[in-house]
């Protein structure tokens, strides 16, 4: 009666609370291994003992669709996030992006790689200011690193989720990229082929009021928002 | 009984030599480079000659015609090492021990409380040989060599890293293991005095090749085989123990000549062997009075050979047996000495150093 | 240590568990793999060799992938094992394999050195006196080479506990069974505020291995003494 | 080598420049703790021992965290040098004291044996034929630890080829600048059908790596046999 | 001229010395374990001794109670160790010249061409260490500490480690060097032989204290400074070369009486010192005749000193300076020896050793 969910790792605080919720309530142990996504799917693709598979990206997950390793029609978007534009310190709000990342380096996370670098870079690119910035870009292996690099003044510039801006108090957000200048950030979430019964319970409290309570507080949005 | 034939090159080197060790110790005898490790270590297994057939007995160890090889292990063989190759991890009683583990049952070994009391190290059992002197250690050596039931013990220059005092201290337990323990023993040595106390049998080398072998008697008396150079040349006698007198000094006897040495050990009616080293033999036409050597022994010369040098090499045929002098070719002229002519050599009771005294045996058992 | 949570103190007991076990299972293998290397000539030599040092070379995160393509349940290896009851796919045995791998090239090095300090005429010695070669391996170059053995030893169980990319690559980051200290630090840093506990578990895994360090200096001193013979 | 991009090559070449820099800056500083810690005695030598250790028995992102705190722009010894017109951060410099802190481990065990196999009194003959410490060492100690030194040089090298963590969590994944082959291949690793090129440079970088052990295994033969003395 | 004052605790052995070493080969002479290396390492600075003061000329290389110490590299002195301990990795030439880098300017140092032809080095400048023999070895590891232009060599039993061939090989170039070079030596051994031949002075170590020190001639003419054991006793002789003749043998007069050795090199009016070991001399109370021996020195008894044994050992006073004989007790009785007795020495030629007949020098300079 263990649920095994292989999550990215950016939605451990989030998973974790819920996690021990769902315990409590339904009594079945859930375990959640959180590593990069790319890094997790290869693993599902290998023949790892996962329930559930919440991605980062859809790209993986659409991998892992078409080499049928998520049960059929059980994948749909769980949450939704956006990206924003943070500072280092104390940093007033601006509209003018382009003026903010006049200079500096700016902290993202693998512009071809990682999720939250993909479409950061996807939004400079839509707003023009790609080839000005590149050469500054300097990116880290996950978003979290790209976030310590600025909270700890190394970059004073960065762009990271809405949701870790949040709760990291050494950044200001400067501003949110509009939700159109880049791909939509969804985490897809799906029961992979051969997860057992409890795993759709799980599956279904994730999409329920009370993990929506928790996804929201922690500056989630909604997968449509 | 060893026989070995052996035809082996390597470098520049040629070996190739056959002999056969009987009973007793045979010594190989040679100079430096003249192959004599290279004998030990193929008997022994550690190396592989290009050609030969080594057997102990009826046991064949190798012949390379048929293919026949036994590995190291399976030669039952004592090798006593020039640097003892104690294992330095184990106590000397489970250095001791050691061949024992695998000496095959029902084969007759050594008692090892006689083995350990022969070579006096009773005390060292429980010690590590790091703190040993040398001269423990080479005994240790030996014992665990002995203690391995081998068939045959194979002795490298065993003496040769220790200083003389140590080597005193050694030879008696090489002369105990010829006399006392049945097993033939292969002995390398190139110090004239180790050859003259302990072989049964020599085999002298000279660069790969065998130059000499016989019975120890006969090879050290002839006054060619010098391997190591004139200077330790010398004959061997063997003598019986007539008595010890108060003074001292013991009295000997060899063929109805009396001989007078410091006090030895062996009792009344003993035979023991003696070298006498050319170079501390005196001759005169007359027997000599008031003088303080106690050892005149009457004699014909057999032969007197010179070099180019200023040395002349006279043998004597004695009634205690051979005798070689060593003089100038001065006194040879000015004394006459030749062929046939009757002298007397005069020896000095301490003119033979007590590491030529051994114990016999050897001489009368070939 | 109180201020250790139940989660950090999972991750501190099977990180001892599979370093342990990595550096147990791995020392049969190592000590073979270094005798090869030190005494045999066989063809292939210098080929062993590189592999051995592979996990030095590869990035840890390509180590993890290729385990995980040989011994992941697809895997042509993990599939043979799988048969005999083997299992090493996001299992804690796994996280052993990937730890007890990256660390092979530090216990197969300090090995090989201590084995070619061995003076090989000892063993000849030990040879002449009748015994086979396994024994004269166990008897004398065994007993000998114990301080490079145990250098060897802890290092790898240092490195063990430091072993993370390969690990979280091969076999995830399962709580209780693949969530080692690393994992654990890892899943930690990805948290805003996680630094705390991070820390604290870097604090554990230095402690625990600075004492296995030390104590291996201070035992192999002693035994390198005894092996000396005095 | 057609088949690698220009972007590959820029990773293959930063590589070579960031592995072969961590090298040869950190030898004479391995060599120096090697020395100290073989031949020196002095209060805190354990404790040196177990920092030089600490690259080892950490998990690489914290090891770089901590690189991070002390050598960033912001932190305290990265300002200090910047004043005197040395900057790591970012930098391919970085990458590099990256990799040496990781590898110097390694480099010091390597040197470390070697220096204790120095015989003593080799040194002492020198001292009476008038050498001063500092000349005993250059003309006596250094030429008869050659063949540790490159051992430990070059295994210090792969290991530093191979580096990832520590490396990107400092000086993050600048192209052309700290994108050495691991990050480049770990960005490829974060793409479906990113496979492909990665393999490719797993090659070159197993290539290089490999290439430089067994020159190594061969030239330290070569060397130990000349300082032999035949 | 070196003096030395030295007190030394280390573990139950505690040494303390005091002694002065002018020109010539001063030899440390005592059994094992007397504390001989643990002086010469106190006067290289490789030890520093509880209390102590020691200097070279004017210069004070320590001084425990103004808490000076010069480090081994500022001492200047050259040291050759027992094992040779050449730089392995260094050509011999390179071996050579090691310590010319760092001796002072303007100090007078050797003549590297000299020094290479004196030790006959010369064919193996180019070669590295390994390869070369224990007595090549030795004889670099000489000319390395000379070309250093140190204020005195230290030199610790460095031929205790050869076969007697590398020793008579060695020896005389250790001769050369205190004839030739005015540098001091301070020269450990502990073998009769070698002491006899190269000592200009004496210092007699037992138990870490002096027993014994004076000129060479002097205490080994003393039968009671026997450190190493009764048959190393022996007298040495100062004799001129007179001629060579023409059958080998070359005549020498000491104190007027002729002496009848095989060849030596040296030419006529050369004054060269001899060996004779006690128990090579025979005693006879009157000139005998028709004998092998070539040398009969005539002489008064001295003193007889009979021990516990069969031995004693007689003192002569003779024209050609103190001689001693070994002989047994009986002969002591037969011949009536006893102190003013005159009678005759009877020594072989070649009763000398080759090694005991030395270029003198150290003698004729006390
Ligand atoms: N491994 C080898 N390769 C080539 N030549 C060798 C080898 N071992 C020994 N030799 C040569 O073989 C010859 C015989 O050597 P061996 O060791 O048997 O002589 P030895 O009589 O034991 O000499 P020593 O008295 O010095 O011990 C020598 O010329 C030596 O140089
Ligand atoms: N490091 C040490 N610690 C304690 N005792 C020592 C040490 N070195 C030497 N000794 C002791 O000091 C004494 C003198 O030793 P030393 O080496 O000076 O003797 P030696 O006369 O040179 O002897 P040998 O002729 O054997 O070389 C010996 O009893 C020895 O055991
Ligand atoms: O947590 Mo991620 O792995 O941002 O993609
Ligand atoms: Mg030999
Ligand atoms: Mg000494």
């Amino acid at each position: 009666e263990t649920v095994t969910v292989f999550a990215a790792a950016s939605l451990k605080t989030a998973l974790d609370e819920i996690a021990a919720g769902y315990s409590a309530r339904m009594g079945d142990d859930v375990t959640v291994s959180f590593a990069g996504s790319s890094a997790l799917a290869r693993q599902i693709q290998a023949g790892a003992p996962a329930d559930v598979f919440i991605s980062a990206n859809t790209d993986w997950m659409d991998r892992l669709e078409a080499e049928g390793r998520i049960a059929a029609g059980t994948r749909s978007d769980l949450l939704g996030n956006s990206i924003v534009l943070i500072a280092h310190g104390e940093v007033p709000a601006t509209d003018d992006i382009a003026a903010a990342l006049a200079q500096g380096r700016i902290a993202m996370a693998l512009v071809e790689a990682v999720p939250a670098g993909i479409y950061g870079k996807a939004a400079l690119t839509h707003m023009g200011l790609w080839d000005r910035v590149q050469t500054r870009v300097i990116q880290a292996d996950n978003v979290r690193a790209a976030l310590a690099f600025v909270a700890l003044g190394e970059a004073p510039r960065g762009i990271v989720y809405a949701t870790d801006a949040a709760v990291e108090p050494r950044v200001s957000v400067l501003a949110t990229f509009p939700p159109d200048s880049h791909p939509p950030i969804v985490y897809p979430a799906a029961l992979t082929a051969d997860a057992g019964p409890e795993a759709a319970a799980f599956l279904d409290y994730l999409k329920g009021p009370e993990a929506r309570a928790v996804f929201d507080r922690l500056g989630f949005s909604g997968p449509g928002d | 009984m060893l026989s070995v034939a052996l035809r082996h090159r390597q470098g520049e080197f040629t070996l190739d030599v056959g002999f056969e060790a009987p009973p007793g110790i045979t010594v190989l005898f040679g100079r430096s480079g003249s192959g004599k490790t290279t004998i030990v270590n193929a008997v022994a297994g550690l190396l592989t000659p290009d050609a030969g057939r080594i057997a102990v007995g009826d046991s064949v160890l190798l012949d390379t015609e048929t293919g026949l090889r036994l590995p190291p292990h399976r030669r039952r063989l004592g090798y006593v090492f020039q640097e003892g190759r104690l294992f330095p991890h184990l106590t000397v009683r489970q250095n001791l021990f050691y061949g024992r583990l695998f000496a095959p049952r029902g084969v007759a070994a050594e008692d090892p409380d006689r083995v350990i009391e022969m070579l006096g190290i009773g005390p060292l059992l429980s010690r590590r040989p790091g703190l040993l002197s040398g001269g423990e250690k080479q005994r240790v050596a030996i014992g665990r060599a002995l203690l391995a039931a081998p068939r045959l013990i194979l002795a490298d220059e065993p003496l040769a890293a220790l200083d003389e005092a140590r080597k005193a201290e050694i030879l008696p337990y090489f002369e105990r293991l010829r006399d006392e323990v049945s097993v033939p023993i292969l002995y390398v040595s190139h110090s004239a005095a180790e050859v003259a106390r302990l072989a049964t049998t020599i085999v002298a080398l000279d660069a790969g090749r065998i130059t000499r072998q016989g019975p120890a008697g006969e090879v050290l008396s002839d006054p060619m085989v010098l391997p190591t150079g004139i200077r330790a040349a010398g004959a061997v006698i063997e003598a019986k123990v007539v008595s010890h007198h108060d003074d001292g000094i013991t009295e000997l006897e060899a063929g109805g000549v009396p001989i007078y040495l410091p006090q030895v050990p062996q009792a009344p009616g003993q035979v023991i062997r003696l070298r006498i080293a050319a170079q501390e033999v005196l001759l005169a036409r007359e027997a000599p009075r008031g003088l303080s050597a106690l050892n005149v022994i009457p004699g014909v010369i057999d032969r007197v050979r010179t070099g180019d040098g200023p040395g002349a090499l006279v043998s004597l045929r004695t009634p205690a047996g051979p005798v070689l002098a060593r003089v100038t070719r001065r006194s040879v002229e000015t004394l006459g000495l030749a062929e046939g002519v009757t002298c007397h050599a005069i020896v000095k009771s301490v003119g033979i150093a007590p590491q030529d005294v051994g114990r016999a045996r050897a001489l009368s058992s070939d | 240590m109180a201020w250790l949570g139940p989660e950090e103190w999972s991750a501190v007991a099977l990180s001892l568990r599979v370093s342990t076990w990595a550096m147990l299972v791995s020392l049969p293998l190592g000590v073979l793999t270094a005798y090869a290397l030190a005494r045999w000539r066989f063809p292939g030599k210098q080929l062993l060799n590189g592999l051995v040092h592979l996990p030095l070379i590869l990035p840890p995160v390509v180590t993890g992938y290729l385990l995980l393509l040989g011994f992941g349940t697809q895997g042509p290896i993990g599939r043979a094992l799988e048969k005999i009851g083997i299992t090493f796919a996001f299992h804690w045995t796994g996280a052993a394999l990937a730890a007890g791998i990256m660390a092979f090239p530090l216990m197969v090095r300090a090995i090989r050195l201590s084995i070619e300090a061995v003076d090989p005429r000892l063993e000849q010695a030990a040879a002449t006196l009748g015994a086979p070669k396994p024994w004269v391996f166990v008897t004398v170059t065994l007993p000998m080479i114990l301080p490079g053995i145990l250098a060897g030893a802890i290092l790898a169980f240092a490195k063990a506990m430091g072993e993370f990319g390969a690990t979280i690559t091969f076999v995830s980051n399962i709580p209780g069974q693949t969530r080692t200290i690393p994992s654990a630090i890892y899943a930690f840093l990805q948290v805003p505020g996680g630094e705390g506990p991070a820390m604290r578990l870097v604090v554990v895994s230095v402690v625990v291995a600075m004492a296995a360090l030390l104590a291996s200096e201070a035992i192999s001193t002693r035994v390198a003494r005894r092996v000396a013979g005095t």
